[in-house]
């Protein structure tokens, strides 16, 4: 036994991203041949980690890891993802990577076409060599049969439905030779329920012909039916690592989400039993990655609902698309009026605040100043920190005001800045979250969304973010709705929660729940 | 990582963030003029006449670079498409002799029947612009180029009567060179003038350009204006506060066209001609790279930079002839004009700028 | 989708659409050529010869093209190349055939040089590519001019003075070709019914076209087509971007370096100043005249874009003044055509661009929808 | 390696080429004179009638005291002549073959000296055009855009179009 060398082995393997930890400890072992099911909720770690295996580029510029990875008995040091590739290890990427003008065939030997020489290329380099069309289509069909799911070889990606896009992606990784490990990060959350089948099937056969796989999904089932070994990681910790046949889907579910702090009741007021002041019936957003699907929810005045889910089931969809920044349909009321959807305007006239996860994107004025991030919306909205002249035909910007307003904020977060004047793209990444709950503070909305406020952040900053929320809906009586993929972080401050799955409501129950309950809803509709 | 930054922003790193904003070529290029202003003298050529000449320039183009701030600011990047504006002024002028105005009064109606047309193109070009987000200079060059060439073929057509303004031989179709003596020639420019030796100051012209720029800068201060700098800094920020980006854009493009339009006949008073046909063609670039060199970007520019880019730019094209003529007798200016000009701009495209959809 | 595909009369109106620059060109030959009065036999001269002068250097754009760089208006890059070759070979007196080959030779490392630095700006400033080759074309007329008009005679050795200006330094406005005048057409020339055929000149063309065509089908050529896709992807695979895009710049500026001299050998002379100037815009208007897109193109498109182009550049200006009674307004419409259709051209990309990216809401509305039948 | 040597063997490929072409497609002028010439004291006078052929195609008739013109790429340059002493006369045939220097752009050769065999210095001098006196430096337009006024294709002057021009005009 001692001289048997495992396919994949790590070695107490930690890394942190600027002194936030988030991978410590990590041991594990992989045989050839063996099909590991790798699960965890959103930012327990499990992307890092394969990062990490697949020598992604970012790992070596945040500083390395800790810890030792053995492949074949050997200490891996990739620099790039060719390093990996070149050992035999391949990955198929959530995002797809391939040209969409290409055929199947090309994409799946991109970059690695049968080449044939010519005159012209001993001259200008090897790229003027001609393609070999021919054993290009030999080889792509082998990888094809290999994977077992047929799919058109000379059919253009994007004409493709989107599964055999993603078996595109599979049969490129199987036509390298050199494969020994395959890792598959939620291959099935675009597929049909037949395709995953096949996919399944197509896993098996690699796993008999001696590939390992590494097999990354939500949905437990295909784990359980398809893996040797269940790997669970929870908040960069590996907590188990069973077989499959030892375990059983409510365990892994707990293991995934449970954590041993239970929620103290005592923190916990009572749900206020409030009339529902915005009631949401039949949504559906077009938000590429988070759609939401036929989503019909109450909320109640005065009252902190969390929204929960897995990433990309839509949670942040439905903030997204009430407040008119993605394409969206149905019907939304507000306070007895209906709010018409697709115009942001609108909603902000009727004291809607949204704070969105997109910081950078949406939520800051990277180039301006702090004074500018937080007055704008008031300004715009509102006609605040304003002076008018020639009776108001003149609406001059009141520099004094905005400049008030700001530090009053600087002051009640604790934005950690030089200046009002400074540009919010200089500030920490916490800070700049403060700046944007100032702005839409500043709002002085009825009705606040706020969407994943600690995505990001350090640790001393979310409980200030969250405090501030918290404070915000007690003392003016807002109603807030935060949307988050941490749990726990819900658990925290929210009143109900309601999870997102599939683009839809799953559930809602009150904060005290357990936290298999929500496990449970979380990947009871994954798609 | 920024919390460290944020505490030591000494003066030091506060001029070397200065230079770095300011950026080599427009060191280079201001050094050029500091030479430039060094030698005149020095190879005989009398320097307040060239400081007249400078401020001259200056009077005739900085409205021209002062109608790149609006879209810039909007996020509608550089204004290629300024002879569009440039047309409006054009028709402006020609309409406003055609009717008989003569002096002062052609040229106030000159403004006033330009603005019409300014806004209606504007509408028309910002309404296109919104089509095309992302792609807006390139399309706003072609746009530019496209309608002066459609306006070629309209100075022939439109039935302009005037004998000074008409070929003589067929009594239809405009001059390619209108001459404005008895019209607005010098107008601006002769309005308190001032003389001491050599050196002439156009006073009229200046003040006018500053009551536009303050104009430009009390709209940058108000509600309206500042929406439209938010809309160019980050337009999903600006759609999620509720702003209109669309409008914004097009309000920005209209502004920018009408002052194009003023530009124009600005530029005509103090040059005292009206050039048409292909004449608007040599417009853009000069602009662009002028309030390029003034310290803007593609997606920031303020009044000073007008006021730095235009002196820079004007110093260096009307001293480098003289200078080097007086110097070497190789009149290399236009060469250099080009080479400077066009290098501005490179420099400004290739510069990374925030990613936005 | 699929049901509308299928649908005929739907299949009509998306070639229609596609193909609405081409119809339009065709609708306006059709209706000038009757109006200008030419003979059949005097148009498809014309054609013939302003096809062989042309096609070579409208090729040029399609490498480019391919590589997802848009329209390079770089191109002029190549034609400066091509000039300075010529004023060389034309000083040295080096005549007829051997004078070209003897051009081709010189101007190519002027173009990979040009090439070079055009690629690398490119590179750093990606996503604006056109407007910055553009300004790239402007940029270095300012060197050429620098170089040809100072450097020429002064510091480079020019022997003759009859291209050399009277003041001892700098070429002359023009510079004539006399000695190498159609030497490439007329050898080999065919006349049939009076129509003189430039065979040489067309076999080079066919030639161009079978190493473009070889082209594609080389790895680089399916790199290139790769990076034009999608950059992130094809660096995923290992290819290397930037060095790909810069060979694509150096190919199109060496190709339109030998576009402009066998251009300039039909010509007969050279303007040496503004040659260059306007015959990058010419070329991209003739090409998206055919047919072509910023990010399509093809050897088809060329030649219906010369033909097409031509045809109204030949036909405007006689038919503008019979029906307007003066000959400027055809000469301006001329070139307000070609202006006006590379902003239509460049309109079309991006709208499709944009529409490519908005989404498929009413594709969710339709399952919602359904869902709920199902339900009721 | 062997690419290196390829690549090498092509750059050398090409300067070839080139220095071939230099070569071959050197282009010069050859004027020739049916002159009367005066070689060391001696009067050569000129005759009748001289008719000059190169590759069977005339190129020349030349009366006493006249001059003409061929051109020619490459260093040697071969042609016939047709002498014809009196009018109605027989005529006589003579071919010459000649070196021309590369550096010589044009020459010029006194073909009575050719025909009456003296050497090469006495029938063959550089031709050296008259300085032409030329007014002021021309106006180079450099202007950025250099849209020419009448917005013509590039390059196309209007008398190499003739045909579109009269037809315009017709």
């Amino acid at each position: 036994m001692s001289d048997h060398v495992p396919l994949l082995e790590m070695k107490k393997v930690a890394k942190d991203f600027f002194g936030n930890q988030v991978l410590k400890d990590i041991n594990l072992k992989l045989e050839a041949g063996e099909v590991l099911g790798l699960v965890g909720e959103n930012g327990a770690g499990k992307s890092t980690l394969m990062k990490i295996l697949f020598g992604m580029t970012e790992i070596n510029e945040t500083g390395g890891y800790d810890g030792e990875v053995l492949f074949n008995g050997k200490v891996l040091h990739f620099t790039s993802p060719f390093d990996a590739l070149a050992e035999g290890i391949g990955m198929v990427h959530q995002e797809f990577s391939l040209i969409p003008g290409f055929t199947a065939t090309e994409n799946i030997l991109l970059n690695r076409e049968p080449q044939k020489k010519s005159v012209v290329s001993e001259v200008f380099g090897e790229r003027l060599n001609t393609l070999d069309r021919k054993s290009m289509k030999q080889k792509a069909d082998g990888a094809i049969d290999k994977m077992g799911m047929h799919i058109d070889g000379n059919m253009v990606i994007a004409d493709m439905p989107v599964g055999h896009k993603q078996f595109t992606e599979i049969a490129r990784e199987l036509s390298k030779e050199q494969l020994k490990l395959l890792i598959l990060d939620e291959p099935t959350a675009v597929l049909t329920e037949q395709e995953a089948e096949v996919l399944l099937q197509s896993i098996r056969g690699m796993a008999s012909r001696g590939i390992a796989v590494i097999f990354i999904t939500h949905r437990l089932h295909e784990i359980m039916s398809v893996c040797d070994k269940v790997v669970v990681m929870r908040d960069g910790v590996l907590v188990h690592d069973v077989a499959a046949k030892d375990t059983s889907i409510p365990e892994v579910t707990r293991w995934m989400v449970g954590r041993s702090v239970n929620i103290d009741a005592q923190t916990h007021r009572k749900p206020p039993e409030t009339p529902t002041i915005m009631s949401i019936r039949k949504l559906w957003v077009d938000m590429p990655g988070e759609t939401v699907r036929n989503v019909s929810l109450d909320i109640r005045e005065g009252e902190i609902l969390g929204i929960g889910g897995l990433a990309g089931q839509g949670k942040l969809g439905i903030p997204n698309g009430i407040m008119g920044l993605y394409n969206a349909g149905g019907q939304v009321t507000f306070d007895g009026k209906e709010i018409p959807l697709n115009a942001p305007r609108r909603c902000l006239d009727s004291q809607l605040a949204f704070v969105s996860e997109d910081r950078r994107g949406v939520g800051l004025l990277l180039d301006e100043s702090l004074e500018w991030n937080i007055a704008f919306p008031a300004m715009q909205i509102h006609n605040k920190f304003l002076k008018n002249y020639l009776g108001g035909l003149i609406k001059w910007r009141d520099e004094k005001a905005i400049g008030e307003v700001t530090r009053k904020y600087i002051e009640e977060l604790q934005i950690k800045c030089t200046s009002s004047k400074q540009k919010a793209k200089q500030l920490s990444g916490g800070n700049q979250q403060k700046v944007c709950l100032a702005k839409a503070f500043a709002l002085n909305p009825k009705f606040l969304f706020v969407s994943e406020p600690t995505r990001g952040i350090d640790v001393g900053a979310k409980a200030l973010v969250l405090e501030a929320l918290k404070k915000f809906n007690r003392e003016n009586g807002v109603t807030v709705v935060m949307i988050s993929s941490e749990l726990e972080e819900l658990r925290q401050i929210c009143d109900r929660i309601a999870i997102v799955s599939g683009g839809r409501i799953a559930g809602i129950l009150p904060a005290t729940s357990s936290s298999e309950d929500f496990g449970t809803l979380m990947v009871s509709k994954v798609v | 990582m920024s919390d460290l930054r944020n505490a030591g922003t000494g003066w030091q790193e506060r001029l070397v963030s200065a230079y770095k904003s300011f950026g080599l070529p427009r060191m280079i290029i201001a050094g050029m003029l500091v030479v430039l202003l060094i030698a005149a003298p020095l190879v005989g050529a009398n320097f307040w006449m060239q400081i007249t000449n400078v401020i001259n320039r200056f009077s005739w183009n900085s409205v021209l670079v002062l109608a790149m701030v609006p879209m810039v600011h909007s996020g509608c990047g550089l204004n290629f498409g300024l002879p569009l504006g440039i047309i409006s002024g054009l028709l402006g002028a020609t309409i406003s002799l055609e009717m008989g105005f003569t002096g002062p009064m052609s040229f106030v109606m000159a403004i006033l029947i330009a603005t019409p047309f300014a806004i209606l193109f504007g509408i028309g070009y910002g309404w296109l612009l919104n089509k095309i987000k992302g792609g807006e200079m390139m399309i706003a060059t072609y746009v530019g180029f496209s309608s002066v060439s459609f306006m070629c073929m309209m100075w022939l057509l439109l039935p302009y009567r005037k004998p000074d303004m008409v070929w003589g031989y067929a009594g239809t179709g405009l001059r390619t060179t209108i001459s404005l003596e008895g019209y607005y020639d010098q107008i601006l420019a002769k309005f308190l003038q001032i003389r001491i030796g050599s050196l002439v100051i156009p006073t009229g012209s200046l003040l006018f350009f500053a009551f536009l720029a303050f104009l430009m800068w009390a709209f940058l201060h108000t509600k309206t204006g500042t929406a439209m700098t938010a809309v160019g800094s980050n337009p999903v920020f600006a759609k999620a506060a509720g702003i209109n980006v669309d409008k914004m854009r097009m309000l920005s493009v209209v502004l920018s066209t009408w002052l194009a339009a003023i530009g124009i006949l600005v530029y005509q008073q103090g040059f005292g001609f009206i050039q048409l046909y292909m004449a608007p063609f040599n417009m853009a670039l000069p602009a662009v790279s002028a309030i390029l060199i003034g310290g803007a970007s593609v997606n920031k520019a303020s009044i000073a930079n007008v006021i730095i880019g235009t002196i820079l730019f004007q110093g260096i094209v009307t001293m480098t002839p003289t200078v080097m003529n007086n110097a070497i007798h190789m009149d290399i200016s236009e060469v250099l004009r080009m080479v400077v000009s066009n290098g501005m701009i490179l420099y400004a495209l290739t510069r990374k700028t925030e990613a936005k959809s | 989708m699929n049901k509308k595909q299928n649908n005929a009369s739907g299949r009509l109106l998306n070639f229609l659409g596609e193909n609405s620059v081409p119809i339009m060109f065709v609708i306006i030959v059709a209706i000038c050529i009757p109006i200008s009065g030419f003979s059949p036999k005097f148009l498809l001269n014309e054609i013939i010869t302003r096809m062989g002068r042309n096609v070579f250097l409208i090729l040029s754009l399609l490498i480019p093209i391919m590589a997802g760089m848009g329209l390079n208006f770089g191109m002029t890059l190549g034609a400066m190349a091509g000039e300075i070759a010529l004023i060389f070979v034309s000083d040295w007196q080096i005549w007829g055939i051997p004078g070209i080959i003897l051009a081709m030779i010189l101007s190519i490392p002027i173009s990979v040089v040009m090439g070079i630095m055009c690629g690398k700006i490119l590179n750093a400033s990606k996503g604006r590519e056109m407007i910055t080759s553009y300004i790239i074309s402007f940029f270095t007329n300012g060197l050429y001019q620098l170089l040809v008009l100072y450097m020429m005679g002064s510091i480079i050795p020019i022997i003759h003075s009859s291209i050399k200006l009277p003041r001892g330094y700098g070429i002359r406005q023009t510079v004539g070709l006399l000695n190498m005048r159609q030497s490439l057409d007329n050898l080999l020339a065919l006349r049939i019914a009076g129509v003189k055929i430039p065979v040489l000149t067309f076999i080079i063309i066919a030639l161009m076209c079978l190493v473009i065509v070889w082209f594609r089908r080389t790895k680089l050529g399916q790199d290139m087509r790769a990076v034009g896709q999608d950059m992130e992807v094809a660096r995923d695979a290992g290819i290397d971007v930037e060095r790909t895009r810069i060979i694509s710049i150096v190919i199109s500026t060496v190709l339109a370096g030998f576009g402009m001299i066998i251009y300039l050998q039909n010509m007969g002379d050279m303007a040496t100043y503004s040659a260059h100037s306007q015959i990058g815009m010419f070329c991209i208007a003739a090409l998206l005249v055919g047919g072509a897109s910023v990010d399509r193109a093809s050897i088809g498109n060329v030649f219906l874009g010369v033909v097409l182009f031509h045809l109204m550049f030949i036909l405007a200006p006689t038919a503008g003044a019979k029906i307007t009674g003066d000959t400027m307004i055809g000469e301006y419409f001329r070139v307000f055509i070609s202006y006006g259709v590379i902003t239509v051209a460049l309109v079309m990309y991006e709208t499709k661009k944009r529409k490519a990216k908005a989404g498929m809401g009413h594709l969710l509305e339709a399952a919602q929808r359904e869902e709920e039948k199902a339900n009721a | 390696m062997r690419r290196i040597l390829f690549r090498a063997g092509t750059i050398v490929l090409l300067i070839a080429i080139a220095v071939c072409m230099m070569i071959i497609g050197r282009g010069h002028t050859i004027y020739f004179d049916n002159k009367t010439l005066e070689y060391e004291g001696t009067k050569y006078e000129a005759v009748r009638r001289i008719n000059v052929n190169v590759n069977g195609e005339q190129v020349a008739k030349l009366s006493k005291k006249e001059r003409g013109m061929a051109t020619f790429t490459g260093q040697k340059f071969s042609f016939d002549i047709e002498i014809i002493r009196e009018k109605n006369g027989p005529s006589e045939m003579r071919t010459f073959n000649i070196e021309v220097p590369y550096t010589m752009d044009g020459i010029v050769v006194n073909l009575i000296g050719m025909i009456e065999g003296l050497p090469q210095d006495a029938w063959l001098k550089e031709f050296i055009p008259a300085p032409v006196v030329e007014e002021e430096d021309e106006e180079i337009i450099i202007d950025e855009f250099d849209i020419p006024a009448d917005a013509r294709e590039p390059g196309t002057v209007p008398a190499q179009e003739p045909d579109t021009e009269t037809a315009s005009e017709s």
